[in-house]
């Protein structure tokens, strides 16, 4: 069997003097999109930005595509391929949409099929291309966090709570973009609350609670299992979509 | 860095945006305005190429300062005290090339001219990169600690200076070629001021393209709102704002060898002399734009010179007076970086 | 209007419009919300729903048409003095105090409410009873284990259970949430869910709600509005709005239908 | 018993040099005084430096600390007229004399004067005559000032006025041009002066009246003589002047400068100077020289440091200094000296070879109103 | 302008306690909450009262009482600063403002209660008006905005006190008279106590003291009132404070008010004791500056920390210099050593004293006791 792209084995993480990551182990398979999922402060967002470099682990390793990126600077991970959607956004409010895309497009000069397809995925982009992106509903900065994300290809991409704001069309925008990124040969790992669409789009699901994974799986069994889901996520699935 | 014009490559249908105009006919608007005042024609164009002039010196001091400031989200106040630093590093040079300075020889003066800038700008980069890193560093994102603390550089550099080359004011000449004025009938232009003009304008292109041909100012500007951000996008924040440090010192350096020449005195304390000047400058040109800095300048000078001309009790609130008016006007300055 | 005509309306909106250049993100909105009833409002990613919430509450000041509360054309007054006038408003993105502990957020907004900002000479804990009172809030909401942590240190969805419990303290007479569930893990929905219902319970309360989960609309809502494009296009019963053409291209995406 | 002075100057801050010129100038006049020995009639003398950082405030508190803490017998300072004006009552209330040096405003021998203040800086008025006197004394003169817009300029104009009412009746302030405080373009001013002066018949003259940073080169760029409209600038500090070096032949008069005055006293100054500090002693030096001569010959012809005798003997006392010899008058105890009317050099050997002695301005050619209450 | 502490789990204040007793209620229940810092306090303040009897001499008395008024300037500037979040450098206007009215009354009116009585009075009345102009006109622009504005503002006060130099005295400030009793030749007792004589200038001191302690406390208990939380709320979030129903101008604008009344109290008891006012005194940028690094060193949005920074800094700026003529003297015969802390090298050494405080204590002194105890 191959390295996953992406392996963090025991990684704790200290945010001032809080303990908050208590040895999170898992990997994200090469090609295949795996769902991170757990409560409301169980430590998805701190696993995100300890993988980013954002926030140091104290201990532990991380490794990504072979190489150890536990101690990397974060452009330097950025740099191995690793683009990153934070759930704050993290939109430039003073530039416009189209200065923001272009920042993200490291390499220079956007490719026009690749930009053509993301402003087709969110139209509302195009229109305000030249707005300063803190003019946005909040639903539209949400599309331009990601759009910012998949501008150029990357090996892996990090994506926290990406369907929070959107509405129900945009969510299956969203999950048809993601289908598509992972058919182009992309991993993805992503947090999400929303479990429809988690079902509808995971191959691997990572549970964590209480800065710990309490489940690793594939996405079907846990689909298939309402029982370990009500256990897991306090969810009962016919009364959430 | 790559090329930013990626319009070129996005699908045509695209909105592009509006360029704002408007600001930069204010400095002929108010030209004419003063002439019926002024009266004599040639006294007119006298005050108001003296004005133009006066106005890119005063560009070439803030330039640094609105770069760092708007860009970085710093202020420096210690901006003055590399305007001085410039200065005095032409000490080095002229100590040496003394003989450029009388030489009656127009090449071997604007040299002497060059290698002073060259100096100013080395000296205060060098010095701009340690403030950076000694002083500023530790205290990105407030405003409140950067004042303090860049205050306390100042004072240490200018005992420094005070240090180094003793507390008189030391005169320094003007190269021979580059005193006295031109005379046109009435009109005299000095020459001085022409040297002014000149490289005002090649610093103020120079900087325009490197911020909207190349990348550099998105990253500073997206930087500064969000660094965690840039880093995962994968951009070395730090190095690049250490770099724009550094080239605001430089400039500052630049400005002070022009300022320097132009007082023909040295004084420590010469960079803060004009520090309200500046940041006045920067006000009206709403913060980190170097084209508002550019044309809050020459309006800043202009109004100067015409007030003075024809109402010298105002002469002394005139600054003040464009300030208000600008900001009554446009309350973010007359080119709002974050509307650009 | 289906529910009860006869009540004044605690808001009303005449002709609100905004245009932002060329841009109208809010386009001659006219609409009515009497006590004791919960309207949400959906539409999709840029219709208009936050800023027709700005408009309301006066974050934003509208190109033409008017704001009324209770009667009063309020269009003229900043957010503060609409605020005291009963126009309570929760943030889509989340809007806190943040270096202040959460029952110091959740205080402020409980003293507003008990006028009590303007005095100085008076030290401020000797108010228990704007403690007190902060204090059950938090409890309501279930972060009163967390009442010493700063917004900067909360996850996410505590975050957005802080945001929720501000407006519940500032007992307004119309509350106006924007997304609360949003990014809310399933198992704490249901207690802001809970929260406004019991708001609507009390029946003197009027509540404004953007949503974009369907089925927290249906359950909670006597009444949808719809925004497209800043435009008020439906107007009515839940089940008759939601089975409407255009909610079900524009905002559900037919497909999708089966939520 | 020793004697105490204390000297009191802005010892930092931007008037730094001028209390470093004084501080030097003041040791340097008691070394030569006593012979070397810092002595008088076998009491040594302890001078006392305080660094008031041109602050009238803190000028103010140092001096009664020197008197009240540090019981000194007389203080002499200071760099700042502002400070010196404050200090003044102090003087009174401990009942101690002040001699005042370098500060030049009117006031301190004037309306704010005490019986224990002593001045032997020249005053305002006192410049003012000596640029009165070097106006031609015959033939129309048309005058147009350039001073700084606040109290200093004005009261300079003003003082000039009246100096050329008195000594020069043949010359007229035609024209009065004020500056910003920190001007630094004066394209503005020169030509509302050049425009005043140009028609004007007779000798045209702009008269510069300035505190810090001259204007002199500015003005002198836009080529008044198109105008046949001479510049000039008052005296001032050696590297000040030093830019007067490009305007050769321009005239004015000036305080002290140190190849001027030909006595014992300024020689030696200047050839120690020379020697200590590898330049020659500059406007501050000889004041600070002057106020060590000034106390130093006080102490010795009231035989003591007791207050009332020292304000006796010093009244109408008169001294040698390197200026030659100054004398306090009664009425107001201002120091009453000779001034130097000069010219710009053509060329000097050196940086501080600028100026050649036109006439010396007798004390007795400047009637210096009197003009505080007795 | 982000002028907030960073840390996030900061717990500025703890809401659950409540506490009870007249000291409480005389701090307003905001303790030191930190035993070494209660010590500190109570010692500057049991030295403070006391300085008269335990010092002998001027100058302690001079620094104690330069103290105290510092001590209210800095607390009513951090109620701007640390509470609100307003970086204002027209702060310096207010103080001088205060000076400015008690000066002129007194020098015009004649030296008595009743015009000292006016001088304030219209000092007050005239920095409310400003204050309420300035905030109304420029607190609703972005803050750096404001604080350049301010900047200007202040500059142009000064220049507008060096132009009304008929009113102002200009430059050279105004020196005047106090009330009879607060002279120094008043005698209150004809005995004095524990050697020192009761004077009138005892008196003026416990002037000063008495009336900076109320005031201080007073601030003190305004920055711990439902009012002064909803200006911390303000600076965290003044889009959310206007939100809850908070108008933020006129909370900021009242703010700015009453810090600026402060400040002119802190003013007008700077002339009394000094009997002297001028614009390097009250109004000068450097003030300005030391007033900020005050409050930082001190603390920010603390109170106590003007205490400790005034105390702090006051002291090191009267003995600073003395220490390092010390050191320098004592050092003489080395290489550069002796230059680099020779007394005229001071400001070197504050500046590097500026930054290291800014590095070494960011919370201030205060919260690095606070942080300690915990
Ligand atoms: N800056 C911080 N300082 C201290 N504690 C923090 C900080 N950020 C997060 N925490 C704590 O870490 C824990 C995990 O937070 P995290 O944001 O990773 O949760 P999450 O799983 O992403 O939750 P959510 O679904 O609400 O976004 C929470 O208890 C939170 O309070
Ligand atoms: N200041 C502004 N200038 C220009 N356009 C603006 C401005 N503010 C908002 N808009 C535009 O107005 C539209 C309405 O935005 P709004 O935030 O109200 O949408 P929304 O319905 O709340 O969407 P979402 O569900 O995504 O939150 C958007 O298209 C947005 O881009
Ligand atoms: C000539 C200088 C001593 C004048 C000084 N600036 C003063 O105020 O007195
Ligand atoms: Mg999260
Ligand atoms: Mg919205």
């Amino acid at each position: 069997m191959p390295e996953p792209l992406l392996l963090l084995s025991d990684v704790h993480t200290h945010i001032g003097p809080y303990h908050i990551l208590h040895g999170v182990d898992f990997s994200v398979p090469t090609g295949e999109l795996t769902m991170l999922l757990g409560r409301n402060g169980a430590g998805k967002t701190t696993t995100l930005r300890t993988i980013m470099g954002l926030w140091q682990a104290s201990s532990g390793r991380i490794r990504f595509d072979g190489r150890d990126i536990t101690a990397s600077a974060t452009p330097d991970i950025a740099h191995a391929g690793i683009a990153y959607v934070p759930e704050s956004m993290g939109i430039f409010t003073d530039l416009t949409v189209r200065e923001n895309i272009v920042l993200a497009a490291r390499s220079g000069p956007l490719d026009k099929t690749r930009l053509d397809w993301i402003l087709g995925l969110f139209p509302a982009l195009k229109r305000f291309w030249n707005l300063p992106a803190g003019n946005l509903s909040g639903g539209q900065k949400q599309m331009l966090a990601i759009a910012r994300a998949i501008a150029e290809p990357r090996r892996l991409l990090l994506i926290d709570e990406p369907t929070k704001g959107l509405a129900p069309v945009m969510v299956r925008s969203m999950i048809e973009a993601f289908k598509a990124l992972k058919a182009s040969g992309e991993t993805i790992l992503l947090v999400e609350q929303n479990f429809y669409a988690a079902s509808a789009l995971g191959d691997n699901v990572v549970v964590m609670d209480d800065g710990r994974i309490v489940h690793a799986g594939a996405m079907s069994d846990l689909v298939a299992d309402t029982a370990l889901q009500q256990r897991l996520l306090g969810l009962s699935l016919d009364a959430h979509q | 860095m790559s090329d930013l014009t990626t319009d070129a490559a996005a699908p045509a249908e695209l909105p592009r945006a509006k360029s704002d105009w408007l600001p930069l006919l204010l400095i002929p608007a108010l030209a004419l305005l003063a002439l019926p005042f002024v009266g004599s024609p040639s006294t007119w164009v006298t005050l108001t190429v003296a004005g133009l002039a006066m106005g890119m010196m005063i560009f070439l001091m803030a330039s640094g300062l609105t770069l760092v400031f708007g860009l970085m989200d710093i202020i420096n106040f210690g901006h003055g005290v590399f305007i001085s630093l410039g200065a005095y590093a032409t000490l080095l040079v002229l100590g040496p090339l003394a003989g450029w300075a009388t030489a009656d020889s127009v090449g071997l003066n604007l040299a002497l001219l060059l290698l002073c800038i060259l100096a100013a700008m080395a000296v205060t980069g060098v010095a701009g990169a340690v403030f950076e890193r000694v002083i500023v560093r530790p205290v990105y994102g407030s405003h409140l600690k950067q004042i303090l603390v860049t205050m306390g550089g100042l004072i240490v550099t200018e005992q420094l200076i005070h240090a180094i080359w003793g507390a008189s004011p030391i005169p320094i000449p003007l190269p021979q070629s580059l005193r006295g004025a031109f005379v046109l009938g009435d009109i005299v232009m000095e020459r001085y001021r022409v040297v002014a003009v000149v490289i005002g304008l090649a610093v103020f292109i120079g900087m325009q393209l490197l911020l909207n041909r190349t990348r550099i100012g998105l990253l500073i500007r997206a930087g500064v709102e969000n660094p965690e951000m840039v880093e995962a996008l994968g951009y070395r924040i730090r190095r690049l704002f250490v770099s724009v440090f550094i080239a605001g010192s430089a400039l500052a350096g630049l400005g002070g060898v022009m300022w320097a020449f132009y007082r023909q005195t040295l004084t420590a304390g010469m960079g803060m002399e004009v520090m309200v000047l500046v940041f006045i400058v920067i006000i009206i040109g709403g913060l980190g734009s170097v084209g508002g800095c550019f044309v809050g300048s020459i309006l800043v000078a202009l109004v100067a010179n015409y007030v003075g001309f024809i109402e010298p009790k105002l002469a002394l609130i005139s600054n003040i007076l464009v300030m208000a008016l600008v900001l009554i006007w446009r309350p973010q300055g007359l080119f709002p970086v974050a509307r650009r | 209007m289906i529910l009860s005509t006869a009540k004044t309306p605690a808001l009303e909106t005449r002709g609100l419009t905004i245009r932002f250049g060329g841009h109208v993100a809010v386009n001659d909105v006219s609409c009515r919300f009497t006590p004791g009833t919960l309207t949400a409002i959906v539409g999709p990613n840029g219709a208009g729903k936050t800023t027709y919430f700005n408009l309301i509450s006066g974050q934003l000041r509208a190109t033409s048409g008017q704001v009324v509360v209770e009667g009063e054309d309020v269009t003229s007054l900043p957010a503060s003095a609409r605020a005291k006038r009963g126009l309570g408003r929760a943030f889509q993105l989340t809007n806190l105090f943040p270096q202040l502990t959460a029952l110091e957020n959740v205080r402020l907004a409980v003293q507003s409410r008990a006028e009590a900002g303007w005095s100085l000479f008076r030290v401020w804990n000797a108010r228990r009873d704007l403690i007190e009172k902060a204090e059950s809030i938090l409890e309501r909401v279930r972060l009163a284990d967390k009442r010493h942590i700063a917004p900067k240190a909360l996850s996410h969805g505590d975050q957005r259970k802080l945001e929720v419990a501000l407006l519940i303290a500032m007992e307004p007479k119309v509350f106006m949430f924007d997304e609360p569930t949003a990014g809310m893990s399933v198992d704490e929905v249901p207690t802001v869910l809970e929260l406004i219902h019991d708001i609507k319970q009390r029946g003197d309360a009027t509540v404004l709600l953007v949503e974009h989960k369907m089925d927290v609309v249906r359950s909670l809502s006597d009444r949808i509005i719809v925004l497209h494009n800043g435009t008020l296009v439906a107007d009515g019963e839940p089940a008759e709005v939601i089975a409407s053409p255009v909610v079900q291209e524009a905002y559900l995406g037919v497909e999708v239908a089966r939520a | 018993q020793d004697i105490k002075i204390a000297l009191i100057a802005g010892k930092t801050g931007p008037l730094e040099a001028y209390a470093k010129q004084t501080e030097a100038g003041f040791m340097m006049g008691l070394e030569y005084l006593t012979k070397g020995t810092m002595a008088v009639d076998g009491r040594k003398i302890n001078v006392i430096v305080k660094d008031d950082q041109l602050k009238a405030d803190l000028a103010k508190t140092l001096l009664e600390q020197a008197y009240n803490d540090d019981n000194v017998d007389l203080a002499i300072g200071t760099t700042s007229s502002a400070a010196a004006l404050a200090m003044l009552p102090v003087a009174e209330e401990n009942g101690k004399v002040l001699i005042v040096e370098p500060a030049v405003a009117d006031a301190i021998t004037g309306e704010k004067w005490n019986r224990f203040i002593f001045r032997t800086a020249r005053n305002s008025t006192q410049d003012a005559y000596g640029a009165a006197a070097a106006v031609p004394a015959s033939g129309e003169v048309s005058i147009a000032t350039l001073a700084q817009d606040y109290a200093f300029g004005k009261d300079g104009v003003a003082a000039l006025k009246n100096a050329l009412a008195e000594i020069r009746p043949n010359a007229k302030v035609v024209f009065e041009e004020y500056a910003p405080q920190n001007a630094t373009d004066f394209t503005a001013s020169a030509q509302r002066i050049f425009d005043a002066l140009k028609d004007k018949p007779g000798k045209k003259i702009i008269n510069i009246i300035w505190a810090g940073q001259h204007p002199l080169p500015k003005i002198a760029d836009l080529k008044p003589e198109r105008f046949g409209i001479e510049i000039a600038p008052g005296g001032n500090i050696l590297p000040a002047m030093q830019i007067y070096k490009n305007y050769p032949g321009m005239e004015g008069a000036v305080y002290y400068y140190y190849a001027f005055p030909k006595n014992a006293m300024n020689d030696w100054l200047v050839a120690e100077h020379q020697k200590r500090y590898n330049a020659p002693p500059d406007f501050f030096t000889a004041g600070g020289f002057a106020a060590a001569s000034a106390a130093v010959t006080a102490i010795q012809k009231a035989g003591g440091t007791d207050t009332e005798k020292l304000i006796t003997a010093m009244e109408g006392m008169t001294f040698e200094t390197p200026k030659g010899p100054m004398t306090f008058r009664k009425e107001d105890h201002q120091a009453l000296q000779e001034m130097y009317h000069f010219k710009v050099k053509a060329n000097g050997k050196d940086a501080n070879d600028l100026l050649d002695l036109v006439a010396t301005i007798p004390a007795d050619k400047m009637p210096i109103p009197v003009r505080n209450k007795r | 302008m982000n002028a907030s502490p960073t840390s996030a789990r900061a717990l500025p204040f703890d809401e659950t306690r409540r506490r009870g007793g007249p000291l409480s209620a005389l701090l307003s229940s905001d303790r030191p909450r930190s035993k070494v810092l209660s010590a500190l306090l109570l010692a500057i303040l049991l030295l403070l009262a006391a300085t008269p009897f335990l010092f002998s001499g001027s100058q302690p008395v001079g620094t104690a009482a330069k103290i105290c008024v510092f001590i209210v300037l800095v607390a009513s500037y951090d109620l701007l600063l640390g509470y609100s979040g307003i970086v204002s450098f027209a702060h310096t206007m207010f103080f001088g403002i205060g000076g400015y009215g008690i000066a002129i009354a007194l020098e015009r009116l004649g030296p008595t209660w009743g015009s000292a009585a006016i001088g304030l009075i219209a000092a007050l009345a005239l920095s409310a008006l400003l204050a309420i102009a300035i905030g109304l006109l420029s607190l609703r622009v972005r803050a750096i905005f404001f604080s350049m504005i301010t900047l200007a503002v202040a500059s142009a006060a000064a220049v507008l006190a060096s132009q009304l130099s008929d009113v102002t005295g200009g430059e050279d400030g105004l020196s005047f008279q106090l009330p009879q009793a607060l002279r120094p030749a008043f005698r209150l007792l004809s005995e004095p106590v524990f050697g020192t004589a009761v004077n009138g200038r005892l008196l003026a001191y416990y002037l000063v003291f008495f009336v900076s302690l109320v005031i201080f406390l007073v601030l003190l208990r305004i920055v711990n009132s439902p009012f002064g939380r909803v200006l911390q709320a303000i600076r965290e979030n003044e889009f959310r404070a206007e939100a809850l129903g908070y108008r933020v101008v006129a909370y900021r604008t009242a703010a700015s008010v009453i810090s600026a009344l402060a400040a002119t109290i802190a003013g007008a008891l700077m002339a009394l004791w000094l009997r002297y006012n001028g614009p390097d005194t009250t109004l000068s940028f450097s003030i300005m500056i030391d007033i900020l690094l005050m409050v930082v060193i001190g603390g920010m949005g603390t109170m106590y920390g003007a205490v400790i920074g005034a105390a702090l800094f006051v002291l090191a700026q009267s003995y600073l210099q003395v220490l390092m003529g010390a050191g320098s003297a004592a050092l003489a015969g080395l290489p550069l050593l002796p230059n680099l802390i020779h007394p005229d090298r001071w400001l070197l050494w504050l500046g590097a004293l500026f930054i290291i405080s800014v590095y070494a204590f960011p919370g201030g002194i205060v919260g690095r006791l606070r942080q300690a105890k915990q």
